[in-house]
């Protein structure tokens, strides 16, 4: 009869919730089961492309983490040569479960190379509260204050990794935007598509805010002039060409590449442009529906708070929607990611060699325009390959952009080589 | 039927499962009285949601172009009487011990044998409109066509 | 009353039906529905990337047609350039519908730079009948014959195209496989799976030939040795690295191309390879669920005869699976083909860039290995790129991997004009 009982009684509000209330725990009072599964990030099991790798090391002075995620550059040390003179060259390891990411942020090597600014914390942190304090109320004027910060000065500010607060509004539990860097790229997005001044938090659907919640931080992104502001290049659209496009116009560059001089792009993360370009998306079906499936407590269906891999998670994540066995759908997807993978090997092994061939350029003194445009495929190139390298579903999110990406990275790559060594 | 439902146990839930099964006829039938599992000796669709279990597929029905037409037993029951009540007392039964235990995949899938008989079931409305389709050796079932695998949706939306 | 009649028995039979019936026109006696839709394949419409135009023209002595589909060759004259010195290069044209198949394959240009042997009619016409009578009732035995025989003489022992008879069992409408050509090729493929001896027409489901008896014709072929035997490559699987390894195992060559003298390959409507990479294969959707979908007669339910661009039919032909509207569901399709015959274009430019570099280097005099090596990345950029080119669904059958294989073909190419060039 427990079962008949949750039917009519959810849950008891046991404690009063404020807009600035950060601590998790406190939610958890009131909603205990999505905080159980929230606690539950911490967790690290590997998938044949995903997931993450539980590494024992021992604690230092500098880095008291006993565990950490595999590292990427050792997986691949080509990653070394694409990315020389940058801090990724130093340490980029495979991300895991949210309750990682501010120790992860605060103790990556890449700390340790270059003075990051408090812009950072934006995306590894519960940020929402700190921001209004520092604005008097205020979260842009907050938001802009933390960008200007130094990294380790602004860390003070913050305590918990991503929490209920971040993405819930505390009196209804609607989801809810709450970082000015995404209010402000969907908004020029939606303005190159002919929509003036969208407000995400009025004008985006329940559904809409499934994903959007998401695409706070799961995108590509880059630090806009002096006051470091966080700025995703969304305003020509969210193709790999309108973001590329974006940078050019705004003569950006991440670094300039130690080997070959070029002025190169950092691509990071951008699930949220690439998940938008896929059948799923287009069909209406949203980050949460996948990494975050509604799972039976009792008589409730509650959405599972242990965000993680939905190859962790299939029968939930999956097979509401697709009724083939778990097995069948998981080598549907790793069908994908292999696909994704060789090409990504291919484009890979393209820039190395074409980085290798501006280098000896360079090193036989050359400085002619064939190197220069040669500099400038590598632009392209790279930011292609990084664009779907970063990307973290490895094509899933959409399968035959991802490979047509690839596909013109390795063009471009190959372009340049030809470049060097001019006519026949 | 049965083999499929142990397929389905985790692992940990497959070794005790010895031993509860024979706790299990109690608890079922505990079940089977609390939860109306008599309800399946009815032909309402509202009897079978006296599970909120089946809540999504009942609401899905509601939705479907055979709310008019068809309850859930015409579906998944087979026509003749035996037949439809020794599936019902199975699905009663079983349907009742994973209620109760609560083991079963949040996603449930239609069974095997549960694919067979609503296959049935469309051919028992449908006879004459498929007829021309069904082809030669319409017996065996590599030779059948498959409705579902075109109609799925039919009984309700999801 | 009418329909009562179709109730009780839609197969009213008027005539009786042997196995050596080829006239649709009777069959029709039997099963008016069907034969209606059959002679439907006269129509011509067009889609954005499929279906064909109906071009007028002027019949001529030599060929009588007075309507043709649009050439493929003044669409795109890169094509000329590719198949430089083979046939295609002369006449190219849009496929239409089933009904023009034996008077296109006769009067297409290409029959008048080559002779071409009765091989080619395996595909355009009714030759079950034929094969039996000219091998005395064993129909390997008349298709090896009717290979080695000139197309023109070969010609006259047929009158249909593909007819009732090539796909149907006469007694008992089941589907069956008539072609020896495939007969062997699915075999070979079941081998390299593992499975011995296999026989399609005993051990193939229902399903898998509402496929094969499609596979019968739609894909990549080559005619081995000088009995010009119709092979289908797919010994090694179906893959296009399959089939290339397997061309390369047997050293063969559709021709030498004659701006740069490489062996190089044509590929040709690999419909059914490509298929099979896909998700609707992986599902178990056959080429008759799209192409020949149920439609409602009277009270009866039958398959639409009228093969054609399913796009020309949305809704039966994905609405039963798709709950998503036409428009929606055409643009989906068309989203697949564009992002496909924009990569396209980008291998066709570097196959072209190629072909002009080793004809330069040619005519420089050059005969190094440098130039041998990139004979050898054209014949494997335009197999690759050929491959996508002749698929007709431009690449909706498999997504990704028409993406994956265009961007191996760039690949190719541009390391073929690296090669030419050697190092910095
Ligand atoms: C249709 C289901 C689906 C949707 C919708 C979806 N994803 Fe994913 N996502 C996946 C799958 C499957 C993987 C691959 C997991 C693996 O390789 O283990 C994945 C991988 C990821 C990963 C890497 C996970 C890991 O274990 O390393 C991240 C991060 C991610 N997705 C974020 C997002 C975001 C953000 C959105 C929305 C903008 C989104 N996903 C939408 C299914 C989905
Ligand atoms: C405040 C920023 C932020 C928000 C909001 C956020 N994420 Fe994350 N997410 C991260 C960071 C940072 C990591 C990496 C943590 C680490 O590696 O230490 C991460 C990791 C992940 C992973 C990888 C887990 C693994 O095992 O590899 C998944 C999946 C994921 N997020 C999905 C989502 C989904 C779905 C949402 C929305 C419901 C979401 N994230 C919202 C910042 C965020
Ligand atoms: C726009 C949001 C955003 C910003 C800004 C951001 N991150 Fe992250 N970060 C993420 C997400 C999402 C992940 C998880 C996905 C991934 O690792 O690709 C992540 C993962 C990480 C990881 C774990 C994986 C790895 O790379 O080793 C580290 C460390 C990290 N970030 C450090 C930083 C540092 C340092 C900065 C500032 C220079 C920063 N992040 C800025 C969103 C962000
Ligand atoms: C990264 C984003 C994110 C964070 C952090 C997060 N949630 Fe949620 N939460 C969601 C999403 C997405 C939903 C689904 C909401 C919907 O469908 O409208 C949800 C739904 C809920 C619901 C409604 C019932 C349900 O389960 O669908 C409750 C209650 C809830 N969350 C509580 C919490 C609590 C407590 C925390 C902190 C321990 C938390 N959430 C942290 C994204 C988040
Ligand atoms: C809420 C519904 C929903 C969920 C959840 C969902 N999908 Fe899908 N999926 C779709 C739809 C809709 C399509 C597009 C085809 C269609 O219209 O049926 C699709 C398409 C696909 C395809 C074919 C697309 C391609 O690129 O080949 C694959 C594979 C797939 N899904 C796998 C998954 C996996 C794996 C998961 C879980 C991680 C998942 N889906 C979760 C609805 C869903
Ligand atoms: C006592 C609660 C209960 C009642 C009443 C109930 N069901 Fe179920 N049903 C369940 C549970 C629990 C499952 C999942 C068991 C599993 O995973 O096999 C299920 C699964 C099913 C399935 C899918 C598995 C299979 O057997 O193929 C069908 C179909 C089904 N029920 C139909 C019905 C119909 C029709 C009725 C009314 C005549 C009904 N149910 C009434 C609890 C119930
Ligand atoms: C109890 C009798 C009955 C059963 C069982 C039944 N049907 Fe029906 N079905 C009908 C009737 C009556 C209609 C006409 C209702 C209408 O026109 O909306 C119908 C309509 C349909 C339609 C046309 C409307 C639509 O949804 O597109 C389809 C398709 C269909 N049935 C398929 C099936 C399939 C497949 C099954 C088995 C899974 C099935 N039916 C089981 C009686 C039944
Ligand atoms: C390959 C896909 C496919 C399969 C398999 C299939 N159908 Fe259909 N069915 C269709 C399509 C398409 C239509 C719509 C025909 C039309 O609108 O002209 C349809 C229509 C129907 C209709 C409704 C006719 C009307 O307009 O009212 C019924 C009833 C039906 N099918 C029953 C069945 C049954 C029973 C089976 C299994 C024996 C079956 N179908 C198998 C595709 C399929
Ligand atoms: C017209 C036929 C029809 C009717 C009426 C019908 N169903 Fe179903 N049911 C199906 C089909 C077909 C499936 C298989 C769906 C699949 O696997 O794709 C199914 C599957 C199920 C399942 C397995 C889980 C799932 O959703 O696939 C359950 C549970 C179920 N039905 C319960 C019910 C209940 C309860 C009712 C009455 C409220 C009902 N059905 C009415 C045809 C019907
Ligand atoms: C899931 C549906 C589906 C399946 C299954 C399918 N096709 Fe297609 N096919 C399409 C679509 C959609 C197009 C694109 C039509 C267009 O561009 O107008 C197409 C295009 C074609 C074309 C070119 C048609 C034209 O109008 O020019 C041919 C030939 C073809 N397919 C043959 C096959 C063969 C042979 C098979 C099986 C081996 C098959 N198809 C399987 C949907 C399908
Ligand atoms: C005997 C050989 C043969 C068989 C068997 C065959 N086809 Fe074809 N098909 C052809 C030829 C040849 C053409 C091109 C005719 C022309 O352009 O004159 C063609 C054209 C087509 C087209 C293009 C129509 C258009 O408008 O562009 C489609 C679609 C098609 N076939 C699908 C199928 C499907 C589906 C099957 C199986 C149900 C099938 N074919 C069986 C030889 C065959
Ligand atoms: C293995 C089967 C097969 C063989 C052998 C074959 N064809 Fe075809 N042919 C097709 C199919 C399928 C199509 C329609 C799809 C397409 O055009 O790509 C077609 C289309 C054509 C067309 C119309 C489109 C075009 O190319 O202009 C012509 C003409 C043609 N074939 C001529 C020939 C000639 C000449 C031969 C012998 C040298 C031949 N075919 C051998 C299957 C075959
Ligand atoms: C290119 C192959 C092909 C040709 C040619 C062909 N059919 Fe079919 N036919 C099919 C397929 C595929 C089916 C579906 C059979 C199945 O599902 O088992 C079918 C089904 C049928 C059926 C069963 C009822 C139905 O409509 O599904 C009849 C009767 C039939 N065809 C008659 C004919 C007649 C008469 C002709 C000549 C005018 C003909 N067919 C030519 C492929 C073909
Ligand atoms: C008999 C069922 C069936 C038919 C008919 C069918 N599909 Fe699908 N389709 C599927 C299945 C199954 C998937 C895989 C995703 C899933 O499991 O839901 C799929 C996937 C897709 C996808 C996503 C895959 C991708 O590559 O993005 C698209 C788009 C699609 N179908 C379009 C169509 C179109 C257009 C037609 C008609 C020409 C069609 N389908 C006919 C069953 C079908
Ligand atoms: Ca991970
Ligand atoms: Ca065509």
């Amino acid at each position: 009869f427990q079962r008949k009982q949750e039917e009519r009684n959810p849950f008891f509000r046991v404690v009063e919730l404020t807009d600035d209330t950060v601590d998790p725990a406190i939610w958890g009072k009131n909603f205990p089961l999505q905080y159980d599964d929230y606690l539950k990030t911490t967790d690290q099991v590997r998938t044949r492309y995903g997931g993450s790798e539980a590494e024992p090391r021992t604690p230092t002075q500098a880095d008291p983490r006993s565990i950490v995620a595999q590292s990427r550059l050792e997986e691949d040390p080509r990653l070394k040569l694409m990315w020389a003179g940058y801090a990724f060259a130093k340490d980029f390891r495979e991300e895991r479960g949210h309750a990682y990411m501010l120790e992860d942020q605060m103790f990556t090597e890449r700390q340790q190379v270059t003075q990051q600014p408090g812009t950072c914390i934006n995306c590894h942190a519960s940020v929402y509260v700190a921001y209004k304090q520092l604005g008097g109320g205020d979260i842009v004027k907050g938001f802009e204050q933390l960008n200007r910060t130094p990294y380790f000065e602004a860390r003070k500010f913050v305590t918990h990794p991503v929490a209920c607060i971040d993405c819930h509004d505390s009196q209804t539990m609607q989801l809810r935007v709450t970082r000015p860097a995404f209010m402000e790229g969907i908004r020029a997005f939606k303005a190159s598509q002919g929509i003036q001044n969208y407000d995400v938090n009025k004008q985006a659907t329940r559904q809409e805010m499934r994903a959007f919640v998401c695409g706070q931080c799961h995108d590509e992104y880059h630090f806009s002039g002096p006051e470091k502001r966080l700025v995703y290049p969304w305003a020509k659209g969210l193709q790999v060409e309108n973001i590329l496009a974006f940078y050019d116009e705004q003569k950006f560059k991440d670094w300039e590449h130690a080997e070959t001089g070029a002025p190169v792009l950092k691509a990071q993360h951008p699930e949220f442009e690439m998940w938008n370009q896929g059948i799923h998306a287009r069909s209406g079906v949203a980050c949460a529906d996948c990494h975050m499936p509604y799972k039976r407590e009792g008589a409730l269906k509650v959405s599972d708070h242990h965000v993680r891999s939905p190859l962790l998670n299939i029968n939930r994540a999956c097979q509401t929607c697709h009724r083939w066995s778990e097995d069948e759908l998981k080598s549907r997807v790793e069908t994908i990611q292999r696909r994704t993978y060789d090409l990504r090997n291919l484009a890979m092994d393209a820039l190395i060699d074409l980085i290798n061939d501006i280098k000896a350029a360079k090193g036989a003194g050359r400085t002619d325009t064939g190197v220069r445009t040669a500099q400038d495929f590598q632009r392209r190139a790279q930011f292609y390959l990084d664009f779907i390298e970063s990307e973290n579903s490895n094509g899933f999110h959409a399968p035959q952009e991802a490979a047509r990406i690839l596909g013109e990275s390795i063009n471009f790559s190959r372009k340049g080589q030809v470049a060097l060594r001019g006519g026949v | 039927m049965f083999e499929r439902n142990v397929m389905n146990l985790r692992l940990a839930q497959g070794l005790v499962l010895g031993v509860t099964l024979g706790l299990a006829v109690g608890v079922g039938a505990y079940t089977f009285v609390y939860a109306r599992g008599y309800s399946y000796m009815t032909d309402n669709a509202e009897a079978c949601v006296n599970c909120h279990i089946m809540q999504e597929q009942y609401s899905g029905w509601l939705k479907s172009s055979h709310r008019a037409v068809a309850v859930c037993n015409d579906c998944h029951t087979p026509p003749d009487l035996i037949g439809k009540y020794t599936t019902k007392a199975q699905n009663g039964f079983w349907h009742s011990y994973y209620f109760t235990t609560g083991w079963f995949d949040d996603n449930i899938q239609i069974t095997p044998r549960g694919r067979e008989v609503t296959e049935k079931a469309c051919r028992n409305c449908h006879q004459e409109i498929v007829e021309a389709i069904e082809g030669p050796h319409a017996g065996a079932s590599e030779w059948q066509t498959s409705c579902l695998r075109c109609h799925n949706s039919v009984g309700h939306l999801h």
